[in-house]
């Protein structure tokens, strides 16, 4: 008998029928609270893990600066540096990891957030005022990402391949619109949202929160975000359901487009500017975040509040080389341990709490 | 395949047919013979007529008749790669037919995608399982019509009606809310047919459903069906089982090469050498082989104590030089896992494996294939096939390093082997060279198994090897096994279908979660026995706790 | 770039603490640091540089924040040396109009700032700003290039150009520069292939553009770093008949100009040492002094760099300059 | 039976065993040239899609600058050149093919160039000669490789994040060795390699050359490629076949950061230095080409001819801009419609031919 279950005769004749227990009933889910089970369970616990991995990150902190974390108000302010920080990429890294639950992948979004950028600071539609700026990033963030799309789901291209012509592309059209200059945003309200605190919480942080709690509610509570997860899982099924897969395929770059376009209002933003080199690499940040996260680069899985840590833990990480002053390449250096120790943590963390779980469940059956 | 009960009819051989059968009654394929006027009344739902679809290479579909009637079980026979999921498929819209006419409803209709042949009231099942893996239960069944407003899944909703059809399905159990991946295998096949009772259909169309239930939910499903048909609903059934297709036929139409060679013909009444010629267009000597009267030889295999943790617990075993040894059990009782372990792709918590003697290294396939034995999977798609690669190199995916020199393989050697075992299995299309993806199921089970018919392998794990293969290769592949065990091989065989075990294996182990209740030489049992000392508790949550 | 294999940053470009006036310690002064990160030899020379002037004087504390791969990585990390108040901030940002805003909020939070190189557009937004001359070079280089013409009597000359990483405004001002001046002696530019400051990249824009001109006359090469290959794949092409004007001025360069036997017969400078003087700036800002040469009390808002015309003649007394 | 073979006569006494007419075998290849058929049938079929797609691209050349091209002696130095700019580029493609069918990625593949450049130009390797050399790049890449591998395989990260983390840290790495200096070569042999022609062709294209072959019949003709088209095509059926799939993985990413040190030897050479910021974004590059030539990015297909032939459209494109002198942003727009029309052309070439092919088959049988 299993050692979990070592409550019968071993002896026992062996036809006897039925009174066996039950040796792998284990995954029945009672004995455990029910934040664990259901459709979330694996994805909460790997999110457990991910915090475990941005406490660690603060310990390291408080161990190399205790002068600076002794101190509240910087404490508190660091936090918002961070989340700020985080802020751009963590919008553009909602819509990339739709996409990538959805099966594709999206290398122009770095690109993206630089046209839209370049787009809404030009003279032309500064002249419009903020409305005006605001609307046209917006637009070229939509339009773009369905170029993608229907490059993708029309034209039959490979994602990477299609998106990565769209980041050439974009980056060359920003670099003719804005003939190579920084382009500086003399509007006050744009600019002024990179300054603007509410409740003493940067106006940034909170756009970010919006775009999350969105993510979150369209991936979990919609048909869409419930059909995104087909048609990345297996869109032969989804096919074969009925789902639209193409004209869902070229929402999903849309969506993600459309998120470029909000972040580049908040990097414009943020550097009163927008020149065509702006973002620059920020699909590969997003992209990691959300693989980080947990997020299944082959699609058909992936959590919003994954992409988010994922997309923190990285901005931590940089935080923590700034106030410890490290040069580049120690930086560097240093980087590439912390990313492959996180995932280290977090897989040990995460198969630790599973084994911890489904053997608590074990005995309570 | 067997169709009695018990062990007895071990022999039973269907004569020849003509070649070009002719339908029920008239000569040639068309028109449509009317109906036996025993079958059950009601107007004609589908017809289908001269209905040719071809693929680069393959005419799969060449000229097909079908009429479905309301409120009968429509059973489609024939033979693997005969063309029946690819007329359903023509059927759901998943594919489009080159030419001939589809009547719907008295209508001419085209299903240009699946969504309008749903509209339409055609629910589908289809032969290979079409779930996401990460979405639960109830989004599974919903997929693509879940109850919403304004975007939003009403998740209440959903989850009752998906619980209302899975406990009309007699699985209470499986909770709405539970994602399909954490779900065994026969669990999903519930869920497909959730899916297919979700829509508002008219014709439900069955691929295979019963090829992984167990005997229990085969009973259940066709209560289901019998429910469905006396609502006026058609089903379409398919199914290599020729005694279930007895047991919930009302008429059956059989398919031979892309044609209609048989319509309508009483499932009931038509003598199974009559189908099985239809089918085949041969004899068939559907036998059991003889066991040898030799005795088997020395012990090969020897599992003392092996237990998983939630899968099985304490079982040893031994296989002999020369012995077919079969597990019978459910569905879920923990025998693929067993056999897994014992190959090594799974990690034992306790207990030692050893073939002749000398212990195998615990956790470790190579181990095990140098150990020599052989295992085929169970889930063909996911375990065993590379989809996009020729047959050939599937077929010897466990074995081209040998026939390499110095690292460079040899090619022609692997095709020509390929080639004989393909000989063997009567694979159709017999080129060795196409990619397995445009295979048949049942001729993608036969590369499976094929894999380890080559090379030296001692000892042979099969699980479930008969899964969706036609009568005929069904036969071929029986006496395949048998020989190899004539040859000192030892075979250790998981089936589902009792009669498989008892009628191939020498020696008989029942598994009931994930225990060994009972081990006996094949001959001390029956087929009542064995299911008598299987059935206890259900599919998930089985015995009351 | 730094050409060399050596790894100590040249004396030369930093000056040593004189006895006497400005020299004399003084009150402590904590000098924050920010370039963006070196991948690229003239930056690490500038970081180097800075290192070495501020480790010169022992009344200077020295914090370097170096930060990441773009501008919103630096201003990430400036907010985190803001909240450490230094006295003064030396700012080398990526982008200067990108930067602005940290510029103004370290300002208002009365932490002067110097400006390293790459301005900010608003003038609140610096106390003082010290940098190259990026249209100047190309002036310099065009000049030279056109005196070498027309010395030889070419009248239609074709001329090539190898700029750095084309984004940059940096690289379109001496871009600018330089057409602008051939413009005005009716020459221009027959084709440019931008590399991006390494050599493997002048190397394989260098193998371009020779393609594409089968003959040519003179080109210029905006950084001598990534010079090494521009200067590799002319010899792998077999090509002799144009000479070859560098920029930024590194200790190679020199060198093999001095040596005459490449292409390469002049370079214009840009140099990585007014990262030293901005760290003297920064300490007399600090200490409320004056540039004691100069008769006003204080520190001036802005300097500018000349670029210089290094040839044959001249490169022995530029040497110690090289980076 | 079906009309494609509509030979045999319909009343043959149907117990005879075996003779059915073979309705399913019409694609046995009867009627097609054996290169069209069988395992290679479609890569084969694809390549001719991107010689078209190369073709087009000279069109283009002969029609922008008819000079140039008039000059025989300046195409076949055109020629050599575009195969120099594709030679180190493709070295690293060769081996990321390897890494991309056997279901992996390898981001790191710029920063190992590096690092091995940096490492075997430093002054301490230099004093070992050329062979020193050599011999430190192509270890050092190989070492690389193997911490790849070790932290895919057995350290069970997924790839992306695990090469990326390699990325950021091989290039920390070679910042602190080069002290973020660009270190020349002095060693003439070295220097010489880039320089150096056979029978009027540069060497580079001969290492280019035998990296190609090498790699070709490794991938086609030894169990080694055929294990990684099992691995990577799907990994649980080749663990079940006895394959030691961890072992094979960590091999695979070893044979990329191999590939990456014969390419650092090939790239220092030509620019006569290395340093830490060389080779740069190389991996996308690779990446593309890759996936241009048919490597499925997903794993299990893939050809190494594609790949080289990926790897040379991109610098026919390169060369294109260059002989037309086109501005960086126009070349980045021209260059995103060129690799979407490349991939369009290639996929429609691609399916006329298979139409094509299999008609002319059905009515020769
Ligand atoms: N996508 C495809 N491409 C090419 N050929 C195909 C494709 N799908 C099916 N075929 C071919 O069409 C024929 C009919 O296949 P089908 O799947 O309909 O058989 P089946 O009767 O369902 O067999 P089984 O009982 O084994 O499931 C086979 O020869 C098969 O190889
Ligand atoms: N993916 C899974 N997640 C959780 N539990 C699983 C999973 N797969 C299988 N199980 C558990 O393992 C048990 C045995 O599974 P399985 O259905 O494969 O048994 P089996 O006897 O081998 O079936 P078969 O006869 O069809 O091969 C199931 O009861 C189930 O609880
Ligand atoms: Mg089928
Ligand atoms: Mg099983």
């Amino acid at each position: 008998m299993s050692d979990a279950t070592g409550t019968t005769t071993p002896d026992r004749p062996a036809d006897l029928p039925a009174q066996s227990p039950p040796v792998h009933k284990a995954d029945s889910g009672r004995g455990a609270p029910s934040f664990w089970r259901g459709e979330n369970g694996e994805g909460a616990r790997r999110n457990l893990g991910l915090i475990a991995v941005l406490v660690a990150l603060v310990i390291i902190g408080i161990a190399t600066r205790p002068d600076l974390y002794g101190d509240s108000t910087w404490v508190w302010n660091n936090i918002l540096t961070i989340l700020k920080l985080a802020s751009v990429v963590g919008v553009v890294t909602v819509g990339m990891t739709f996409v990538i639950i959805g099966g594709g992948i999206d290398l122009s979004v770095g690109a993206i957030v630089a046209l839209a950028g370049v787009w809404c600071t030009t003279v032309a539609t500064q002249s419009y005022g903020a409305g005006g700026m605001i609307f046209s990033a917006l637009t070229v963030g939509l339009a773009v990402g369905l170029v993608n799309g229907l490059l993708v789901s029309y034209g039959r291209l490979v994602p990477f391949i299609a998106t990565l012509a769209m980041m050439v592309a974009a980056r060359g059209l920003a670099a003719e619109i804005s003939d190579k200059q920084t382009q500086v945003s003399s509007n006050a309200t744009i600019n002024g949202i990179a300054s603007t605190n509410l409740l003493g919480i940067p106006l940034l942080v909170y756009i970010l929160a919006a775009v999350v709690i969105a993510g979150w509610v369209l991936l979990n509570r919609t048909t869409f975000g419930r059909r995104t997860v087909a048609v990345g899982g297996n869109p032969e099924a989804a096919r074969l359901a009925g789902i639209n897969v193409k004209r869902h395929t070229l929402l999903l770059y849309a969506l993600s487009g459309l998120c470029c376009g909000i972040a580049a209002i908040m990097l414009t933003s943020q550097a009163t500017s927008a020149q065509a080199a702006m973002a620059n690499l920020y699909e590969l940040d997003a992209i990691a975040a959300a693989i980080i996260g947990g997020t299944l680069l082959s699609g058909g899985r992936g959590t919003i509040v994954g992409s988010l840590l994922g997309v923190i833990i990285f901005s931590t990480i940089t935080n923590l080389f700034a106030i410890n002053g490290l040069s580049t390449e120690a930086q560097n250096m240093v980087k590439g341990g912390i990313i492959v120790a996180a995932v280290l943590v977090q897989q040990v963390q995460f198969r630790t709490l599973s084994q911890f779980l489904s053997r608590n469940r074990t005995t309570t059956t | 395949m067997s169709t009695g009960a018990g062990p007895e009819p071990r022999r039973a051989s269907t004569e020849v047919g003509s070649e070009h059968v002719s339908t029920g009654a008239g000569p040639a394929p068309r028109p449509l013979v009317e109906a036996p006027a025993d079958a059950v009344p009601g107007d004609v739902v589908l017809r289908l007529t001269d209905v040719v679809k071809t693929f680069p290479g393959v005419r799969a579909l060449d000229g097909v008749q079908l009429e479905v009637r309301a409120g009968e079980v429509h059973c489609l026979l024939g033979q693997n790669g005969a063309g029946k999921s690819t007329l359903i498929k023509v059927l759901a819209g998943v594919h489009r037919p080159d030419s001939g006419q589809v009547q719907w409803r008295g209508e001419p209709a085209t299903f240009a995608n699946p969504q309008t042949a749903m509209r339409a009231g055609i629910a589908t099942i289809y032969q290979e399982l079409d779930l996401v893996e990460d979405l639960s239960v109830a989004e599974n069944a919903f997929l693509g019509h879940e109850p919403r407003r304004l975007g939003f899944v009403r998740r209440g909703q959903m989850a009752r009606r998906t619980r209302e059809i899975l406990g009309r399905l007699g699985h209470p159990e499986i909770p709405p809310g539970r994602l399909v991946r954490a779900l065994p295998a026969a669990g999903k096949q519930v869920v497909s047919m959730a899916r297919a009772l979700s829509h508002e259909a008219r014709l439900i169309i069955m691929d295979e459903p019963s090829a992984v239930l167990a005997h229990d939910e085969v009973g259940n499903l066709f209560r289901i069906i019998r429910e469905l048909t006396a609502q006026g609903i058609a089903v379409i059934y398919i199914s290599h089982r020729l005694e279930e297709i007895r047991e919930i036929g009302d008429r059956v139409t059989v398919l031979k090469d892309g044609r209609t060679t048989a319509a309508n013909l009483p499932a009931r009444d038509t003598p199974t050498r009559d189908l099985v010629s239809r089918m085949t267009g041969r004899t068939i000597e559907y036998v059991f082989p003889d066991r040898p009267a030799a005795e088997a030889g020395g012990e090969l295999l020897r599992v003392a104590g092996l237990s998983r943790a939630g899968e099985f617990a304490d079982v040893s075993l031994s296989v002999r030089a020369g012995e077919i040894v079969g597990i019978a059990g459910l569905v879920g009782s923990g025998r693929s896992e067993l056999l897994e372990t014992i190959f090594g792709a799974r990690h034992a918590d306790a207990g030692t494996v050893s073939v002749a003697g000398r212990s195998v290294r615990p956790g470790s396939v190579g181990a095990a294939v140098r150990a020599g034995m052989g295992m085929a999977p169970e889930e063909r798609k996911s375990q065993a096939l590379l989809l996009g690669e020729p047959i050939y190199r599937n077929v010897t995916l466990a074995t081209f390093s040998r026939y390499a020199r110095l690292g460079f393989t040899d090619t022609g050697r692997e095709r020509a082997e390929a080639d004989r075992i393909a000989d063997v299995l009567d694979l159709r299309p017999r080129d060795v060279r196409r990619p397995v993806r445009t295979l048949s199921g049942g001729n993608q089970q036969k590369v499976v198994v094929g894999r380890w018919l080559l090379g030296d392998t001692r000892l042979l794990l099969l699980d479930e090897p008969t899964r969706g293969v036609d009568v005929g290769a069904r036969a071929e592949l029986y006496q395949v096994i048998r020989q190899l065990a004539a040859r000192g091989v030892g075979v250790l065989l998981v089936s589902s279908e009792v009669p498989e075990v008892l009628g191939l294996a020498d020696r008989v182990l029942v598994m009931r979660e994930g225990r060994v209740v009972r081990e006996a030489p094949a001959g001390e049992l029956d087929e009542n026995t064995v299911l008598d000392l299987v059935m206890a508790g259900s599919l998930l949550e089985g015995t009351p706790a | 770039g730094c050409t060399s294999n050596e790894t100590a940053p040249t004396a030369a470009q930093t000056k040593a603490a004189e006895s006497g006036g400005n020299a004399e310690p003084g009150k402590r002064v904590t000098i924050g640091f920010s370039a963006p990160a070196a991948d690229h030899g003239w930056i690490a020379a500038i970081t180097n540089n800075a290192k070495a002037q501020a480790a010169a004087y022992s009344d200077v504390e020295f914090k370097t924040v170096e930060a990441g791969a773009d501008a919103a990585a630096q201003r990430a990390a400036l907010s985190t040396l803001l909240s450490q108040k230094p006295d003064v901030i030396v700012l080398l940002p990526h982008d200067g109009k990108e930067l602005n805003a940290f510029g103004l909020e370290a300002m208002k939070a009365g932490i002067p700032v110097v400006n390293l190189d790459r301005a900010f557009p608003d003038a609140r937004a610096y106390r003082t700003q010290i940098k190259g001359d990026n249209y100047g070079m190309g002036v310099a280089a065009a000049t030279y290039i056109v005196d070498q013409l027309r010395a030889k009597g070419v009248t239609n000359p074709i001329i090539g150009e190898i700029p750095g990483i084309d984004s940059l405004e940096l690289t379109q001002e001496r871009s600018k520069g330089f057409a602008d001046t051939l413009t005005s002696y009716g020459f221009k530019v027959a084709n440019r292939r931008p590399a991006e400051f390494t050599a493997d990249s002048g190397q394989q824009a260098a193998t371009g553009l020779l393609q594409a001109l089968p003959k040519m006359d003179a080109l210029w090469n905006h950084d001598d770093d990534q010079g090494i290959g521009v200067l590799a794949a002319i010899n792998q092409a077999g090509r002799k008949e144009f000479f070859m004007v560098g920029g930024a001025g590194s200790k190679k360069a020199m060198e093999d100009i001095q040596a005459d036997n490449t292409a390469l017969k002049a370079t214009v400078t840009y140099s990585p040492s007014m990262a030293s003087s901005a760290i003297s700036l920064a300490r007399l800002i600090g200490q409320g002094k004056g540039m004691s040469d100069l008769v006003e009390l204080q520190v001036p808002k802005e300097i500018v760099l000349a670029s210089e015309t290094i040839t044959k003649e001249n490169a022995g007394s530029y040497l110690k300059l090289g980076f």
